[in-house]
């Protein structure tokens, strides 16, 4: 804490409460990769931490470092900018390989591909 | 309780909690069962990792780890999207 | 002392010979056999001019520098005893090459024989005129060395192989023995040179190391001299040339060894040690081979068991240390050389004319080769100590030197007795060497019709044999004044008085010489009836054979026990080594830290943080979970490893290294697209049921011993690392680097001003590193071929290509695109922001965290995100990249940078900044040393980009299946597939 | 600084960088081109190296003695920055790399360039990593060095491909890369405990350490020593040696003749700076145990020796032997043996180096034909595209049985020690220097080492005569092989060179006696290294 | 406190990237490899001991007191071992690849034990 | 012009990154980020994409705005879930959604839509056949997913990119 000694006490205690909450989101987004039963159920889990969480603690960081500094710094919002670009694409490329593989070991529980007889493995 | 010192309270405890995100992450990451669940947990371990990195700032008063938060924002996906593509596909790069 | 210039000459003669005769045609017999013939005479007429110098007890020395910090000067010597082996070697050597010019078949590389010679003359002169001892064991080996070729001339042959072998092993290991022996005497003495040390007998005989001196000196000299129980060599070495055994095996290799006892004889004989060791290796020698020599079926068989006995006499005579035993040893040693030469020559004769040595078949050859018979009848009788012949006189001195009294012992006093058996065998060996081939019943079912060979191949024999003679019956007008100087420069002031004379009147030695006589003669009658039934080989110790032991002990040391420790002491596995390796770090530092103990330290450490506690916990997760899942769940481990990677990078943010952190991450980015890349082409490893039960007890103990090694070699870094943090940083280099970086490195990054600018040689030889790696990778896939199993696309491109097939709406390649297309929009989106951001890291790299390393990275990281969205060949159609132009420009850029700095007359790598005006933008940062991270950068995208890019193609290749068929496993993916 | 003379010293290093990297601008199909660079170079390495050599061998010109040209790269002064020290070992070391550099390149133009894509640069790099790692002064770039020299011998040792070059590569990298991190762990702990990187101020600070740092720094001594001792050979660590040596294209493993030298030669040059008499409470640190380490080498690389069952291994194994001896050599004091251990030490080197180029050539003795077929198959595999194939450089030359039957005869002199070549005499003179105790009784580790090298040498001879009975005497078929001139003549060349040093034994031994008392006076190394002055004035930056 | 930590992190990823150096198989040597190489850049980087919040990058240029940043050479070390050892995991990670296809095993000897 | 900037819309973009980055507007910058910007933006036509075209500007904030408000809805929903629930997620299910939007960017902007919104994620699009699969985490309705996603955010995105 060296150099927040000079940060005034409505952006301080801004600051904790963006942060805690953002964390908090995070965490709980992360429980769900716990709580959640399949894996469909818990590709959601993680989007709060990238949605909420993170914007919660980058909201935390510009306005700590821009009351520091005195001047707006808002390089966080690059951030918060490409992980919204990236995080969709991991997770539709995984959720589709996971029903790939579920469909070809003939699960029951993801929506059949049109043509299922011939998704066996080539001999 | 000074507001500064409810601030670095708040780090400390917004980091436990970051913190514990990740040992969610990491649990699906060893136990699976299956290989989606592991990269999912490793997307989710990258992403709890930068916000740490990002609270880590704030608790230092630095902007200097910014970059490294910023390198797992845009780049972080890169291995992650890797794993999927070779789990789809068999190979990465066809 | 005059000049020894002609010594040097003599000595260079024969080896400038040698190699002038290497480069003679093959064809060339007369030439060469000229050529040898003239250097021999000519080395003989330069000795026999010495004889001026060192007849009236002179000795001539020629000194030249050669290793003066070892105190070794290049010293050649002659005294009368040396001149007298000078001459014989040089002599007998001209007679040979005369006798080997008719020898020799044209069809052989004759040349090559002589060059052989030649350079064996030249050993043997530098043996017998080296003025200090460790050249005299340079020669000494140069002998052996070329004896071997020598006796190997007829490679083809298997026994001349073995024979030759055989000689070498034995007189190269003799001659490593008399190295070190050699050495101990130059230890004691405090030099090497020949004189010193014959001037200081005493005190080598009183030093503690005499007895290992003495012991290995004579390994040396009786192996060389064929000495019981190293005789057995010389009997196998026979499968060579004639010539060769006429030269070497009479008088010259074999005397080598006789040669040293006798020069080395004021030095170390007259102990007790010298006499109970060389008199029993002589007397066993003596009797052993003339026993021996009797039941030879092979003339020159018979003729190398003689000359060992001979030697073996010598022997005697040396270690009785009696000045006139040592008289009776240099006269005999002439004298057996000169019978001996013409009896191996006659042999060859016979050989060369009939086709054959072998006793059994030859008969009555004096009817077609009177005059070579009569000249070995002549010789065998100086060998059997006929009166009148040089060999009887010498005998005479042994009788009497046998018959003296030594040491009392028993051994002292039964010599007479075995002096007069031995003489009695080689009498009776003699005589079968005459009756057996010469009369008796001519021959008849010889290869070839035996008739006198041409008359020049006959004169060497008649020269020896006229020598025989007229030593034998006029010594005190032939040898005498030679002998005398030779025995005066052995034994100096304590030269005996002796008389050279045929008769000395009735005394014992003439009765033992009689009996002796007698007795043979007797012997071989009573023989007669034995060698006729033409059983090769003495009774009793026939199945004694030396040499069979000797390869028996070789090949049981030198091959299976070598094995056998190989196999022991060594291995050609990985694991183990690596076992070894890790043990042997884990317990050599713990060596001084048991010895010494380890502190703790006094610095105060950092407050207690959970949210680091936790991160380590999933690290620590993560490492072992990933050492666990990477046999057979190499996603799991490689997820798993990404997990702990990341956790090291937000430690290094933790503890104040962004430029780590970033630079981490991104490799860690890269490496797992790498593995991935490569584990398309790492067939699956399926875990077999059970396999886990049915490890066997090997590969438990196995598991557990390495399990206790890798938590012995964790805990030694835990201990190492807790050590070194809980001590105050000394007073590092560094704070020189924080001080100047943005003075005189013009960076407020310090890290980066390190890497590019203080210690930028590093960054420099790491560039080098990744382009060599990056080239290598390249050439190794260039030649790629995948395992079987993977050739074929993998599993879930077929099924998805069925499916796709089977779908009457879709073509093959659909589902691919539905994959991948609107993903693949937004990672295009990102291709120029992330080559922007790579250039942002770059450019601020001096100030803050990034530099040319990171923006590498990023660069190829963009490109790579590029193939993986749209295939390698769709890139490629679109972007030229040409890795492997971007290395070499970067490596020239760095290069360059580094060498402009000589233009300033400043050493390599010295860079320079300044901050250049630039209107309406301000001031502009230019330092040379973003010059160099360019060439960084360049070397870095480059080298990623060849070695993903490079695996990623082997996908578009034509897979060639592996040259080498492996058909069990192919059966068992065959069954798999099935 | 003055003119480019001044410059001299970092040539070997940058002139192969400059010259592999050019070579990479060129494509593939330049094969000849690049072999003229590539020879060409390394002849500028050559005569650097003996100019460097000379420089080195100058008296000391100031009056401060400073017995070592020091170049500050980066205008940086020691300890801070990187320097390259020039003293009479490391100029020594130079010049045997760059003999066996142009030996093995000339050989190599016969045909092994064209077995596989970039030969040239990554042989040029695998000399400027030689180059730097004998040149530098500092023990992090001495790391650096090592990776670049490595890694180009791993394209070396991949160099042509086929089954037991990768085998014995994946075994080779993967024990290379342990080694690297015992060296990084080293060198850093090291750092830790003392505050610098600089070899010449770890000597100076060393000895005022408190005694717990000086555990620490014995400890990462030992872990340096474990990893230089696995370069070196030593046993137990250098099971993977022959199997990579032999498997190695010839001259390839021609080159690496000098690597395990590599180990020897920093294990010699830290101990003889960092553990001299000076080093207070760790003066002498592990010489027991390299003596110790040195005679089970050369045991165990005696019985390999004897075991070889193909003539490439049983020239891997005498590198086992050479290194053991030297290994030995350090341990028995340091003292005047040392001067001997450098002479054995270049002359076994040019042996072992001569022997490996030999060894492919006396291989083709058994079955003429086959083996260029099997080379070319291995290049180029099934039609691969890699240029004209039948080109052939040289021509053949004649008398070619007895030429190679000669060398193989030299060959096993050298490497068994015997006379008239060099190998007898380091030997020799090794042992002579280990009973001179100035009146002390001779210790029976001494005697024990005499009779290990005896016994070394006796076995190697046996080896030879074995296997060169069975090459050369025991054909069955009276063929002659093809071997060309430019394949021939470099073996000619370094056997040559040994005669030549049996010979001119005397000079050389002086250069060594005289590098031997440099590495026993340490002093004269630590003052010249800190005490060289920067370039320019002291404003580094603003001077040009 | 956290030097603690610190430490038994380092020995934990020792401990399981030598237990994995000392795998039969090739791939999880290579992973093993890839384990040791985080615990000895934390290693390196522990030599410079462990300070929070001091990056070695200057923040006034003037008067520059050392004191007030951690150690900026263990951190080049690092970066500089980062890449070595980036490129050694490439190549051994190719040639495992050959060694598999030409071998047809993965066995780190080229054949099974008890072949 | 258009070889000099081929895409004017991303050489902003990275311009505004470019300044971000170095959270600087200075000359300095403006003019390096510039020649940065139509740098990347060349290296961005070398892959040839199709062409954006973004005909409404004002209906992009529109929806940027109302996404966001979506998000923070549906974090709290799913938060909600993962917390409260004692058997979370047992209303999941897939769902099958056939699309009129066919310009891929527009595809793209509506996956990183869905996939950013919690509780719904983006599994397939069958181009073929122009038909969306969604998993969905509280699928109650399907029939108020579906008109949600075509009406509040396919139909404006048409608008946009169409
Ligand atoms: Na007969
Ligand atoms: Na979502």
């Amino acid at each position: 804490m060296n150099a927040a000694g000079t940060l005034p006490a409505w952006a301080a205690l801004l600051t904790a409460l963006f942060v805690l909450i953002g964390a908090a989101v995070t965490l709980i987004g992360s429980l769900g990769l716990l709580r959640l039963g399949t894996f469909y159920k818990r590709v959601h889990a993680p989007t709060l931490g990238t949605t909420l969480g993170m914007v919660s603690i980058l909201a935390g960081s510009v306005l700590c470092f821009s009351v520091l500094e005195a001047r707006p710094v808002v390089h966080e919002i690059l951030i918060a900018v490409f992980v919204t670009l990236t995080t969709p694409v991991t997770l539709m490329l995984l959720v589709r390989a996971a029903l790939y593989r579920d469909r070809t070991e003939g699960s029951t529980d993801v929506p059949a591909a049109e043509v299922a007889e011939d998704l066996i493995p080539p001999a | 309780m000074s507001p500064l010192a409810i601030l670095g309270w708040a780090i400390i405890s917004a980091q436990v909690m970051l913190g514990l995100a990740m040992c969610c992450a990491t649990y699906r990451l060893v136990a699976g069962p299956r290989a989606q669940d592991r990269i999912l947990g490793l997307d989710t371990l990258y992403v709890n990792a930068m916000l740490m990195l990002v609270t880590f700032g704030i608790r230092t008063g630095s902007t200097l780890y910014f970059e490294a938060a910023l390198v797992i924002g845009l780049l972080g996906f890169v291995s992650t999207v890797a794993l999927a593509k070779f789990l789809m596909r068999g190979e990465v790069i066809e | 002392m005059s000049s020894g210039m002609p010594l040097l000459a003599i000595v260079a003669l024969p080896f400038i010979g040698s190699l002038v005769a290497i480069f003679l045609r093959q064809n060339a017999r007369n030439g060469a056999a000229f050529l040898a013939g003239t250097i021999a005479f000519c080395c003989m007429v330069l000795t026999g001019f010495q004889y001026r110098a060192v007849g009236r007890g002179g000795v001539l020395r020629l000194s030249v520098e050669w290793l003066p910090t070892l105190g070794l000067d290049f010293t050649l010597r002659m005294d009368g005893f040396t001149w007298l082996f000078a001459m014989l070697v040089t002599g007998i050597g001209l007679l040979v090459v005369l006798y080997a010019r008719y020898y020799m078949s044209p069809a052989d590389p004759v040349p090559r024989f002589f060059a052989f010679l030649l350079a064996f003359m030249g050993a043997m002169l530098g043996i017998v005129l080296s003025g200090n001892l460790i050249q005299l064991v340079f020669f000494w080996e140069l002998t052996s060395l070329f004896s071997f070729l020598l006796i190997g001339y007829w490679h083809h042959n298997a026994s001349a192989r073995d024979g030759a072998r055989m000689a070498l092993t034995v007189t190269a290991t003799g001659g490593l023995c008399l190295l070190v022996g050699v050495l101990l005497i130059g230890h004691i003495v405090g030099s090497y040179d020949l004189d010193d040390v014959l001037a200081s007998g005493n005190r080598v005989r009183s030093s503690s190391l005499y007895l290992p001196a003495l012991i290995l000196v004579l390994l040396g000299a009786l192996t060389k001299s064929a000495q019981f129980p190293f005789h057995f060599w010389l009997p196998h070495a026979m499968a060579a040339p004639t010539p060769v055994s006429a030269y070497l095996h009479s008088a010259t290799m074999v005397k080598a060894g006789v040669f040293l006892l006798i020069l080395l004889w004021p030095v170390l004989s007259g102990t007790e040690a010298w006499f109970y060791i060389v008199v029993s290796a002589g007397l066993c020698t003596l009797l052993l081979g003339a026993y021996a020599a009797i039941f030879q079926q092979d003339l020159k068989g018979l003729l190398a068991y003689s000359t060992i006995s001979h030697l073996g006499l010598i022997t005697l005579l040396l270690g009785l240390s009696s000045p006139l035993a040592a008289v009776a040893a240099i006269f005999h040693t002439i004298n057996h050389a000169t019978f001996k030469a013409s009896l191996f020559m006659a042999a060859g004769i016979i050989d060369h004319e009939s086709g054959t040595r072998d006793i059994r078949r030859l008969s009555g050859l004096f009817r077609f080769m009177p005059i070579t018979a009569t000249l070995a009848m002549v010789a065998a009788a100086a060998m059997a100590g006929v009166p009148l012949l040089n060999g009887f006189l010498s005998k005479e001195m042994f009788f009497a030197e046998a018959a003296a009294f030594h040491i009392d012992s028993l051994l002292d006093h039964s010599l007479p007795y075995f002096a007069m058996l031995a003489s009695a065998f080689s009498v009776a060996y003699s005589l079968r060497f005459i009756h057996g081939v010469f009369f008796g019943p001519p021959a008849t079912d010889l290869p070839r019709t035996p008739h006198e060979p041409p008359h020049w191949m006959r004169f060497p024999i008649e020269f020896l044999v006229l020598a025989c003679l007229l030593v034998g019956i006029l010594p005190a007008m032939t040898i005498k004044p030679f002998l005398s100087t030779a025995v005066r420069a052995v034994l100096g002031p304590d030269t005996p008085y002796y008389s050279l004379a045929i008769w000395h009147g009735f005394n014992e030695p003439l009765l033992m010489s009689v009996i002796a006589l007698i007795g043979g003669i007797a012997l071989y009658w009573a023989l007669q009836r034995h060698l006729k039934k033409g059983i090769d080989g003495p009774p009793l110790v026939r199945h004694l054979k030396g040499q069979r032991i000797f390869e028996r002990v070789l090949v049981t040391l030198s091959w299976k026990w070598a094995r056998s420790l190989e196999r022991l002491f060594g291995t050609q596995r990985l694991q183990p080594q690596l076992r070894l390796l890790v043990a042997f770090a884990v317990l050599a530092p713990l060596w001084p830290l048991y010895r010494q103990g380890l502190e703790a330290g006094s610095r105060p450490g950092t407050a207690f943080d959970p949210a680091f506690l936790l991160l380590w916990i999933v690290g620590s997760l993560c490492a072992i979970g990933a050492a666990y899942q990477a046999k057979y769940h190499r996603l799991a481990a490689m997820v798993l490893m990404g997990g702990a990677g990341l956790v090291t990078c937000i430690t290094f943010v933790w503890f104040s290294a962004p430029d780590l952190a970033i630079t981490q991450l991104l490799v860690e980015i890269v490496t797992t697209v790498l593995i991935l890349l490569g584990l398309r082409w790492l067939p699956k490893r399926i875990e077999t049921a059970g396999e886990g039960l049915t490890m066997g007890v090997r590969a438990r103990v196995r598991r557990v011993r390495d399990l206790m090694l890798a938590v012995a070699s964790g805990a030694g870094m835990t201990l190492v690392v807790y050590a070194m943090l809980m001590r105050p940083l000394p007073d590092t280099i560094s704070r020189y680097f924080i001080e100047n970086a943005y003075s005189e490195g013009g960076g407020r990054n310090v890290v980066n001003v390190l890497l590019v600018d203080f210690r930028g040689f590093d960054t420099f030889g790491e560039i080098v590193v990744l382009a060599v790696v990056a080239i290598t990778v390249f050439s190794l896939l260039r030649r790629f071929r995948p395992a079987p199993e993977s050739v074929a696309a993998p599993e879930q491109q077929q099924v998805q290509d069925a499916h796709d097939r089977a779908s009457l709406d879709r073509a093959v390649g659909d589902t691919l695109a539905d994959y991948l297309t609107i993903p693949a929009v937004i990672m295009q989106w990102l291709f120029p922001v992330i080559i922007t951001v790579a250039i942002y890291l770059f450019l601020r790299g001096h100030d803050l965290p990034g530099g040319g390393f990171a923006a590498g990275v990023t660069m190829s990281i963009a490109l790579v995100l590029q193939y993986m969205a749209g295939g390698t060949r769709w890139i490629e159609a679109r972007l030229r990249i040409r890795p492997i132009l971007w290395m070499g420009l970067g490596l020239l850029c760095a290069a360059s940078t580094g060498m402009g700095a000589w233009l300033f007359r400043h050493p390599f790598l010295t860079s320079y900044f300044q901050y250049l005006d630039v209107p309406a933008i301000g001031k502009v940062p230019a330092a040379t040393a973003l010059l160099f991270d360019l060439g960084v950068f360049a070397v870095v995208v480059g080298a990623t980009v060849l070695i993903l890019i490079a695996l990623a193609h082997q996908s578009i290749r034509n897979p060639r299946p592996a040259r080498r068929a492996y058909t069990p496993t192919m059966q068992a993916v065959a069954k798999e597939n099935a | 600084m003055t003119g480019l003379l001044d410059h001299l010293i970092i040539v070997p290093i940058l002139l192969p960088l400059v010259s592999g990297a050019v070579m990479l601008l060129l494509e593939e199909r330049h094969r000849i081109l690049k072999g003229g660079i590539g020879v060409a170079t390394t002849l500028g390495l050559l005569a650097v190296s003996i100019m460097l050599l000379r420089l080195a061998d100058l008296p000391p010109a100031g009056p401060d003695g400073s017995a070592v040209s020091v170049y500050q790269l980066g205008n940086w002064p020691a300890p801070f920055g990187i320097v390259l020290v020039l003293d009479r070992l490391s100029a020594l070391m130079l010049v045997l790399t760059s003999v066996l550099g142009i030996t093995s390149l000339l050989y190599s133009l016969a045909r092994w360039h064209r077995a596989g894509p970039r030969f040239h640069t990554i042989f040029q790099l695998q000399l400027m990593g030689l180059n730097g790692a004998f040149l530098t002064g500092d023990l992090f770039n001495l790391f650096v060095f090592f990776e670049v020299l490595l890694a180009a011998s791993y394209g070396l040792v991949l160099h042509g491909d086929g089954i037991g070059r990768v085998k014995a590569g994946l075994a080779y990298i993967a024990i290379n890369l342990t080694g690297s991190f015992l060296f990084l762990i080293g060198a850093s702990l090291a750092y830790g405990v003392t505050g610098t990187l600089n070899m010449a101020d770890l000597a100076n600070r060393i000895p005022t350490l408190a005694p717990g740092d000086a555990t620490l720094v014995a400890a990462a001594a030992a872990i340096l020593g474990t990893a230089f001792l696995m370069k070196a050979g030593a046993w137990p660590l250098n099971f993977w040696l022959p199997t990579t040596y032999a498997a190695a294209s010839a001259p390839a493993a021609a080159m690496f003749a000098i690597m395990s030298k590599l180990g020897v030669y920093v294990i010699l040059r830290l101990w003889m700076l960092v553990f001299g008499p000076a080093a207070g409470p760790l003066a002498g640190f592990g010489g027991d145990g390299l003596l110790v380490i040195g005679m089970l080498t050369i045991a165990f690389g005696t019985v390999g020796v004897l075991a070889s069952q193909s003539l490439s291994r049983l020239a891997g194994c005498s590198v086992l032997i050479s290194s053991g001896t030297l290994i030995a050599a350090i341990g028995t004091g340091g003292g005047t043996v040392i001067g001997s251990a450098l002479f054995y030490l270049v002359s076994s080197t040019l042996g072992i180096s001569a022997f490996f180029l030999l060894v492919e050539l006396v291989e083709r003795l058994r079955d003429p034909g086959a083996d260029v077929l099997a080379v070319t198959m291995e290049a180029y595999g099934e039609g691969d595209d890699d240029g004209p194939q039948h080109e052939e450089v040289g021509v053949a030359i004649p008398a070619t049985v007895a030429l190679l039957g000669g060398s193989f005869v030299a060959c096993a002199l050298l490497l068994a020690g015997l006379p008239p070549l060099a190998g007898f005499i380091g030997k020799f003179g090794m042992m002579v220097a280990m009973l001179k105790t100035d009146g002390a009784t001779v210790q029976a580790s001494t005697w024990m080492l005499i009779g290990l090298l005896t016994v070394s040498g006796l076995a190697t001879l046996i080896a030879m005569t074995r296997s060169g009975i069975s090459s050369f005497w025991a054909r069955l078929d009276d063929s002659v092989p093809r071997v060309r001139v430019i394949e021939m003549a470099p073996v000619l060349c370094l056997l040559l060179l040994c005669l030549g040093l049996t010979v001119g034994g005397g000079p050389a031994m002086r250069y060594m006696e005289a590098t031997m008392q440099a590495l026993r006076t340490p002093q004269g190394y630590v003052t010249g290294v800190l005490s060289a002055p920067r370039t320019g004035s002291n404003d580094g930056e603003d001077s040009p | 406190m956290m030097e603690l930590v610190f430490a038994l992190a380092v020995g934990i990823l020792t401990a399981s990237g030598v237990w994995l150096l000392l795998r039969p198989r090739t791939f999880q040597v290579i992973i093993g490899l890839s384990l040791l190489s985080y615990a000895v850049n934390l290693f390196i980087f522990g030599m410079g001991r462990l300070r929070i919040g001091a990056p070695p990058v200057l923040e006034n240029t003037e008067a520059v007191d050392p004191a007030l940043y951690t150690d900026p050479l263990p951190q080049a070390l690092v970066l500089t071992a980062i890449v070595i050892s980036f490129a050694m995991t490439a190549l051994f990670l190719v040639v495992l690849l050959a060694s598999r296809g030409l071998t047809g095993t993965d066995h780190v000897d080229g054949r099974e034990d008890g072949q | 012009m258009s070889w000099f900037l081929p895409y004017p819309l991303l050489s902003a973009a990275l311009l505004a990154l470019w300044l971000l980055l170095n959270q600087s507007v200075s000359p300095g910058h403006l003019v390096l980020g510039s020649v940065l910007a139509v740098l990347a933006s060349w290296a961005m036509a070398a892959l040839r994409p199709e062409k954006p075209r973004i005909r409404r500007p004002g209906a992009a904030l529109r929806l940027a705005g109302m996404v966001l408000i979506d998000i923070l809805r549906s974090n709290l929903a799913v938060g909600r879930i993962i917390v409260r629930s004692r058997e979370p997620g047992v209303n999941a299910g897939f769902l099958t959604i056939p699309l009129d939007l066919r310009d891929r960017q527009g595809l793209a902007v509506l996956s990183v839509i869905i996939t950013s919104t919690p509780g719904t994620i983006w599994v397939s699009y069958d181009a073929a056949k122009g038909t969306l699969l969604l998993h969905v985490l509280d699928l109650i309705d399907e029939t108020v997913w579906v008109r949600t996603i075509k009406d509040r955010y396919e139909r404006r995105l048409m608008e946009i990119f169409e």
